[in-house]
């Protein structure tokens, strides 16, 4: 009894861990890339642009080893739906470290300069702990199928949102002082968090469908 | 039927995307729903089966729609042979077996007092675990076999048996050797002459005690072939224990089991239900594999 | 890695020794196993031996003539001997053709009884009754046939020959209806039953379930199911089974000494009290026999052990050439 | 699902009262017509009844059937009722010779009969005198002898076909089947001819025995056969690819796999020659006192004490055969429900 | 012979033609957005808007499909790959709608005014048939296995990312007339648009990878 | 290995990923691999099969690693169960065949003369179609009886059977009644004793001739799980006819396929290339299931 498949349930369970360790590396790579935006430190840009290939190739190799369980397993049912879904919060993830490589990019490409002037810096500063928060939350949704954390995931979100919303109202104002090259990168620097959180909240929904078969 | 919540969120407004399934147009269209849907085809209503004081089929109440392919699944032992054959009336060759409810074909009980059973097996032919043509007749004898056996006058016996040999996919294959014994053909063939035969009485229902189990793997799907190719004429029941063979030929599938009692039908669903989101979980459990 | 571009090596040899052990028993087995072809070998041979002289003498005669009688001296010398068969050999024949004709019709459908009609408790009665009946000893047979069977048989044999004489075997000249070749058929008829039903129904009931099952459910009814799978299935050892029974039949001998009146003349009449059996002759004349008449006995017991031999060649010729083609 | 349901096990396929009514109808015509039919012919006695009975009721069944389900449905009642009488008319004479011996055998047998022989007593002797141990004896010491000899040839024969499989198979395979048909006389002759007239010049029991042994052999080889033949082909491959030889894999799995089969085989030999009277009538001299010695003087045996009662005439002498029959008979039931029980012990595992 | 799995080959051709439509109507919806944002045309961008919902729900049943062929048919080898990249495909042509839906919100948003200054009106003409040309490539890509054509879809998103290009030279030009909200809402189509071809490149290389096994 | 081409493009920069396997840790780690790689382990050379004149198997050259479960596959007929009794010489039982080429044992040809057939069939181990336990013997000796026929000695014998039935994943099942036939076992449970039977002589090779064609799919799963857990120990190589259970168990997949011809091997590789990019067409074609 016990025996019954049980490799491939190890295999099942390999698939969760991997994505857990990809949802790490995208929470180290968000809060390097919003520490270098910044404070304008260009190594560690340098060092989250370095790190999505690596997380690139993660994806890529998780994504066909879940295909080879596909094709060498043929789950059916909660199974399938499991890897499916697997497959699809893995680009999820990819995506969240574009974000993050974008964001870095930005960074780098405004330096020495910072491409954050000083009075928005605590506007990203939250957006920035927020997506932190929000990915290790999302992590451990993975890992736990923790279906109440998943819901609170959506609320980390909002607050995002919120905050994007006001940087929108800051640049918009006619007042504003720093021109439209700068209004231009904030405008994209908002609108990856926004994404990266996004992404996030995708991830949450289908552990949370996969879970209870109900959308969140 | 689907695997994916919202794939997006959306800054400020989430649209919500409502999960129907008329909008895409099927391969194959679902048919009408096997639940006591459609007045003819086939129903059972609390079949019952024993042999001897032994209990083994209790309640199975399904309607098979006219045009559907129905795959019974379950694990050794919990009565789909048993159940299949009270529909064609073969259950009462075993000593000591007795059955209860009724089997309505065309709305008529195949159990009603004075129905003469002979008749009732060329509406509801039958084919076999293993292939099994007449041995002393040769292929075109054994297509007509039913014929001869049921003292059925044809006027045209050729056009039935090119027919027949048609719709069980077998005809290119045969149509230059009809007068060679049945035995000289392959497994899979042998078993699609076997088709062939049961369908040359013209039954309206086909029942299949795992028709493959028996045979290599292409011959299987030439098999399965066949049976797709036959559900747009006739109402077929299949008995396999090949999951990924219901899974790829059936409109519907029956799950059965045993605990121990008699065996159950614990679900029944349109295929794709039952493999992607079955109802119940002993259902989950053995479409997975985890049934111990 | 195509085929083509392969040079096909030759086989190896398979060189390794197989182990002292398994030389032995091979060694062994065989021998047993051919002790049977010297056995039937040694039969024919000594047979042969002793009944050489009478055979020389009689020549083909032995089997074309049917006076059996011989005149010695009073020192015990022989001094005119015929020794012929012929009446003997178509008794043996004639009864043995009555009792296959009998008992073949009645065992075939007994047999189907039992594998397809009869209720799963009569089947074991029967069955057993069956297997019972051919392990009774032949004796028995004859002393039943000859105290219970006779006149019951002789008042039947009685209306046949009256309403039937017409027919050539049923005609008869003298009215003597006791201890007939026809008795000796029923009670030969009686002994084979047991045999050709047990053949037959292990015959039949290897009849392929599957093939039943695929009859049925094409809608026959249990005689169309029969026809078109069993009898096709058992046509051969049915045939089979039947020359084994008539194996039988000509060899028997206590139970148709007792029935039959043995008369060294050549009878065809089956009602006739006259008539004739190998076997029966040689008990009939063993008791009193000289050295000289034992041989001619010797020659009589080779003639049927080669009728025999024949007979049960034929029988495994049939079941594997028909064997074939009907299953 | 179903605990809530209780459902009556029916057998629909049973037939109705309606049928019922309609077979009990036509089995009393068909009484009637027999009985009419016997009193208006010459014939008589139960078997006229018998058989006119059985003609008109096929008859009339296949009428009936062909007027309601047509012309297949007729024939097939026409078979029911031959393939009926074909059973009965087989039952009959056995059941008749089981009930004729048991009714003449019984008033012979006593006590005296297991403990005397016929040393001083002669078959036409009133019944309390002289017995049948001689011939029992003898008739156990008959078989035993054979079995010594034919056991190990049968049951090698039958390893030869089976597991050597080689050149002779066929040819030894028809022997043993043409062995088969040996009428007994001419293995008692041959015995005779090959060494009682050459080497003993007398008769004993071991000349018997030896003929015997020549009809048990193909009994025991044939059924051995079949008996291997059917242990799988697959088990006999395991044993090899476990590393056995053949000689081991034979002997510790195919003839233990085989052993109660084997057991069958053996008493269906025995039960086989057990009443055998030809070849004993020959070759044995048939003596009538208890000889525990097979290889000197004259042996009885229970066939040939029925023989030599039956010869005598006198109603004691036929008394006699009739309780020797019985005997006889008995003995052969007892092996034969023995090697059934073994049989079917085997076919339950 | 010509039995064999049939069912299944057609049961994927159906998958390959939904893709198609699938294209179709991610083609209709761009060529309106476009037109809305140029023309100021709140009906069409209305229009767009409900169009997305139909497009997600085709895409939402089509991915339920592949889903439920590869759990009734168990493919394995090229069948499953090409599965599962029906799948990736799918998800990119929805997200090719999203931003059509995105291009919409912005013209809607600032009806009755047009989003899209005078000046820049052929720089969106351009991009927008640009956008419409490389969909209606991508279509005959997935339709035909087109390889070349594949290739080809590559060098008309050079065309879009050098249009991208010129539009945020002009927003950044410190001559720049139009404010900092134009500007920002400029980005961000100018943004959806080059996503758009993205995604629509992607589809691309997958085919191409599917039909050689290698990366374009 | 990966079915995904680069799945975005990004404005001005296009990162190229290389495909690398490395980096992910597999579940089960890829073996060494199973041509001729490893020096001990099994490994065939050339090996052809002959059925008297009739050439069966042409040039079978493959190396099985230790410790890798290797499935052979491909259609009826094409010498898969020819090959595999050429590995432990039990073709040579079949009179008239014949074969060339040698199967090197740890670098020893089992063909070499003087060898003792009876030692390499107990280095090489057997598993059959059909479970066959001995009838005549109860659980426990079944299991050891493999000692009993090659006559050898053990010290421990309680300890040796535990261990044999417990790698078989047969010992908590049956413990408690070692001393019952071995018939009284279900299917499932009956090939797991048979594959009990053959560990006890400690074999470093397990053949297998399809061993769950004859069992429920239930049955099946817990034999692969079984094999799943053996291969840590031992070289297996197994035939099937279920391109699933390759797929499921094997480390290495070979493709056999006769085209009318003697049986040629047409591809070997790690099992998830055969079942995700096979090189050549033919094996694409038979594992997709459109051999015809
Ligand atoms: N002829 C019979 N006599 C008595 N019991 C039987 C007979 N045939 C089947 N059974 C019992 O009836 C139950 C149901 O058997 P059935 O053959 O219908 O199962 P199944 O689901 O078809 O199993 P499988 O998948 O092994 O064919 C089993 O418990 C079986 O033991
Ligand atoms: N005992 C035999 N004698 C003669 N030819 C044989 C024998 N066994 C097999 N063959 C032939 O050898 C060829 C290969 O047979 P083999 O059993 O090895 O195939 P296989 O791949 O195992 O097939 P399957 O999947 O049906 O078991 C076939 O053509 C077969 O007919
Ligand atoms: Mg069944
Ligand atoms: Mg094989
Ligand atoms: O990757 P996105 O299309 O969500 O920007």
């Amino acid at each position: 009894m016990a025996l019954i498949r049980s490799v491939f349930q190890d295999e099942l369970d390999g698939v969760s861990q991997s994505l857990v360790d990809l949802t790490e590396m995208v929470a180290h790579s968000i809060s390097k890339a919003t520490t270098s935006v910044l404070t304008s430190d260009l190594k560690l840009a340098e060092e989250v642009i370095a790190t999505d290939d690596h997380i690139d190739n993660f994806q890529h190799d998780l994504d066909a080893r879940i295909i080879d369980i596909i094709a060498r397993q043929q789950p059916v049912a909660s199974d399938l739906r499991a890897l499916v879904t697997a497959l699809r919060m893995s680009a999820d993830l990819e995506r969240m470290g574009d974000m993050a490589h974008h964001i870095a990019k930005i960074s780098r490409l405004c330096h020495p300069d910072s491409a954050v002037p000083t009075e928005l810096t605590p506007v990203f500063q939250a957006m920035g702990s927020a997506a932190e928060k929000i990915t290790n939350k999302t992590g451990t949704v993975i890992a736990t199928r923790d279906t109440e954390m998943a819901l609170e995931v959506e609320r980390d979100d909002d607050e995002i949102d919120k905050l994007h919303r006001q940087l929108i109202g800051t640049l918009v104002d006619p007042k504003w002082p720093h021109g439209v090259e700068t209004a231009i990168n904030l405008t994209l620097l908002g609108r990856y968090y926004e994404r990266y959180a996004d992404h996030a909240v995708s991830v949450s929904r289908r552990v949370y469908f996969l879970v209870t078969g109900k959308y969140a | 039927m689907t695997t994916s919540p919202e794939s997006e969120k959306e800054k400020m407004d989430t649209h919500v995307k409502p999960s129907s399934l008329a909008s895409v147009a099927q391969a194959k269209p679902i048919k009408t729903p096997g639940l006591r849907a459609m007045g003819t085809g086939l129903e059972t209503r609390g079949v019952h089966a024993w042999f001897s004081k032994n209990h083994v089929l209790s309640d199975i109440s399904l309607d098979f729609a006219a045009g559907t392919v129905t795959a019974l699944i379950g694990p050794s032992g919990c009565g789909k042979s048993t159940f299949i054959r009270t529909i064609n009336r073969m259950h009462e060759f075993i000593p000591g077996a007795a059955m209860a409810g009724e089997v309505l074909l065309d709305g008529k009980d195949v159990y009603a007092p004075g129905t003469d059973v002979t008749k009732i097996r060329l509406q509801i032919g039958m084919v076999f675990q293993k292939p099994n043509p007449f041995p002393s007749m040769t292929i075109g004898e054994n297509v007509l076999s039913g014929l001869k056996l049921a003292q059925i006058k044809v006027e045209n016996k050729d056009e039935l048996l090119e027919e027949s040999l048609e719709r069980a996919g077998l005809w290119s294959e045969v149509k230059d050797r009809l007068g060679a014994h049945g035995g000289s053909l392959s497994g899979g063939q042998q078993q699609r002459l076997c088709i062939a035969r049961a369908l040359a009485v013209r039954p309206q229902v086909l029942l299949m005690d795992e028709p493959c189990s028996a045979l290599d793997p292409g011959s299987t799907l030439r098999i399965e072939e066949t049976i797709r190719h036959l559900s747009d004429t006739m109402t077929i029941i299949i008995v396999t224990h090949n999951m990924q063979q219901a899974a790829r030929v059936s409109d519907y599938t029956a799950f059965f089991l045993s605990d121990g009692g008699p065996g159950q039908m614990i679900e029944v669903a349109p295929t794709s239900e039952i493999f992607s989101r079955p109802q119940d979980q002993r259902t989950e459990n053995y479409v997975t594999g985890r049934f111990g | 890695m195509s085929i083509q571009e392969i040079a096909i090596p030759a086989p190896r040899a398979i060189t390794t020794e197989p182990r002292r052990s398994d030389k032995v028993f091979r060694g062994v087995v065989t021998a047993g196993g051919l002790s049977s072809l010297l056995l039937l070998g040694l039969i024919a041979l000594f047979l042969g031996y002793r009944g050489f002289e009478i055979l020389r003498q009689e020549g083909i005669g032995f089997i074309t003539h049917s006076d059996w009688s011989i005149a010695t001296d009073d020192a015990g010398n022989v001094i005119e001997s015929h020794f012929g068969l012929a009446a003997m050999l178509v008794g043996t024949i004639l009864c043995s053709l009555i009792a296959v004709v009998i008992a073949l019709p009645i065992s075939v459908f007994c047999a189907l009884f039992l594998n397809f009609y009869a209720p799963v408790w009569l089947k074991r009665v029967l069955v057993t009754v069956i297997d019972m009946m051919a392990a009774f000893p032949s004796i028995l047979f004859g002393i039943w046939g000859f105290l219970v069977l006779m006149p019951s048989v002789e008042y039947w044999a009685k209306l046949l020959h009256r309403y039937l004489g017409f027919i050539p075997v049923f005609d008869m000249q003298v009215p003597v209806f006791t201890r007939s070749p026809f008795i000796a058929g029923v009670v030969l008829s009686i002994m084979i039953i047991p045999i050709i039903t047990s053949v037959s129904r292990e015959i039949f009931s290897q009849a392929p379930l599957d093939r039943i099952q695929a009859a049925y459910a094409l809608g026959a009814t249990r005689w169309a199911m029969i026809k078109a799978v069993v009898i096709p299935h058992g046509r051969s050892g049915v045939i089979g089974g039947a020359m084994l029974g008539l194996g039988r039949a000509l060899g028997e001998t206590v139970a148709v000494f007792t029935v039959l009146n043995i008369v060294f003349q050549i009878n065809w009449q089956m009602l006739l009290g006259a008539g004739g059996n190998v076997a029966s002759l040689i008990i009939l004349k063993f008791g009193d026999a000289s050295p000289y008449e034992i041989k001619a006995l010797m020659a009589a017991g080779l003639v049927l052990f080669l009728l025999t031999l024949v007979v049960n060649g034929l029988a495994n010729l049939i079941v594997k050439t028909t064997g074939k083609s009907g299953r | 699902m179903s605990s809530a349901v209780t459902a009556v096990p029916t057998k629909p396929w049973k037939p109705s009262h309606q049928e019922r009514a309609s077979d009990i109808a036509i089995f009393l015509i068909a009484m009637a017509t027999s009985y009419g039919l016997v009193s208006a012919t010459p014939m008589k006695g139960k078997l006229a009844y018998f058989g006119c009975f059985f003609l008109a009721y096929a008859f009339l069944t296949s009428v009936f059937k062909a007027r309601q389900r047509g012309s297949a449905a007729a024939k097939d009642a026409l078979v029911n009722s031959l393939v009926a009488i074909g059973a009965i008319v087989t039952v009959i004479p056995a059941a008749s010779i089981l009930a004729t011996v048991v009714k003449k055998g019984l008033p012979g047998i006593s006590f005296g009969l297991f403990t005397h022989d016929m040393a001083l007593a002669t078959p036409t002797d009133p019944l309390n005198n002289g017995g049948l141990l001689h011939a029992i004896t003898g008739t156990l010491i008959l078989v035993a002898i054979a079995l010594i000899f034919s056991v190990p040839i049968g049951i090698l024969t039958a390893l030869y076909l089976t597991e050597i499989k080689g050149r002779f198979t066929n040819p030894i395979r028809f022997l043993v089947q043409a062995m088969s048909g040996v009428p007994s006389i001419v293995a008692g002759l041959f015995i005779l001819s090959a060494i009682l007239y050459p080497i003993t010049k007398a008769y004993s029991g071991l000349m018997g025995s030896l003929a015997l042994t020549i009809l048990m052999i193909p009994t025991i080889a044939r059924t051995s056969e079949e008996v291997l033949n059917l242990i799988p082909n697959e088990l006999r491959e395991a044993g090899t690819a476990l590393g056995g030889t053949q000689w081991r894999t034979v002997a510790m799995i195919v003839l233990p796999a085989a052993k109660s089969g084997l057991v069958t085989a053996i008493i269906l030999g025995v039960a086989r020659i057990a009443g055998e009277t030809a070849p004993i009538l020959l070759l044995t001299g048939g003596g009538d006192r208890v000889n525990p010695n097979a290889f000197n003087g004259p042996m009885g045996s229970l066939p040939y004490y029925i023989w030599k009662s039956f010869n005598a005439g006198s109603p004691e002498a036929i008394t006699r055969a009739w309780a020797g029959l019985l005997v006889l008979v008995g003995l052969v039931l007892i092996l034969f429900t023995l090697a059934r029980f073994l049989g079917s012990r085997k076919a339950a595992k």
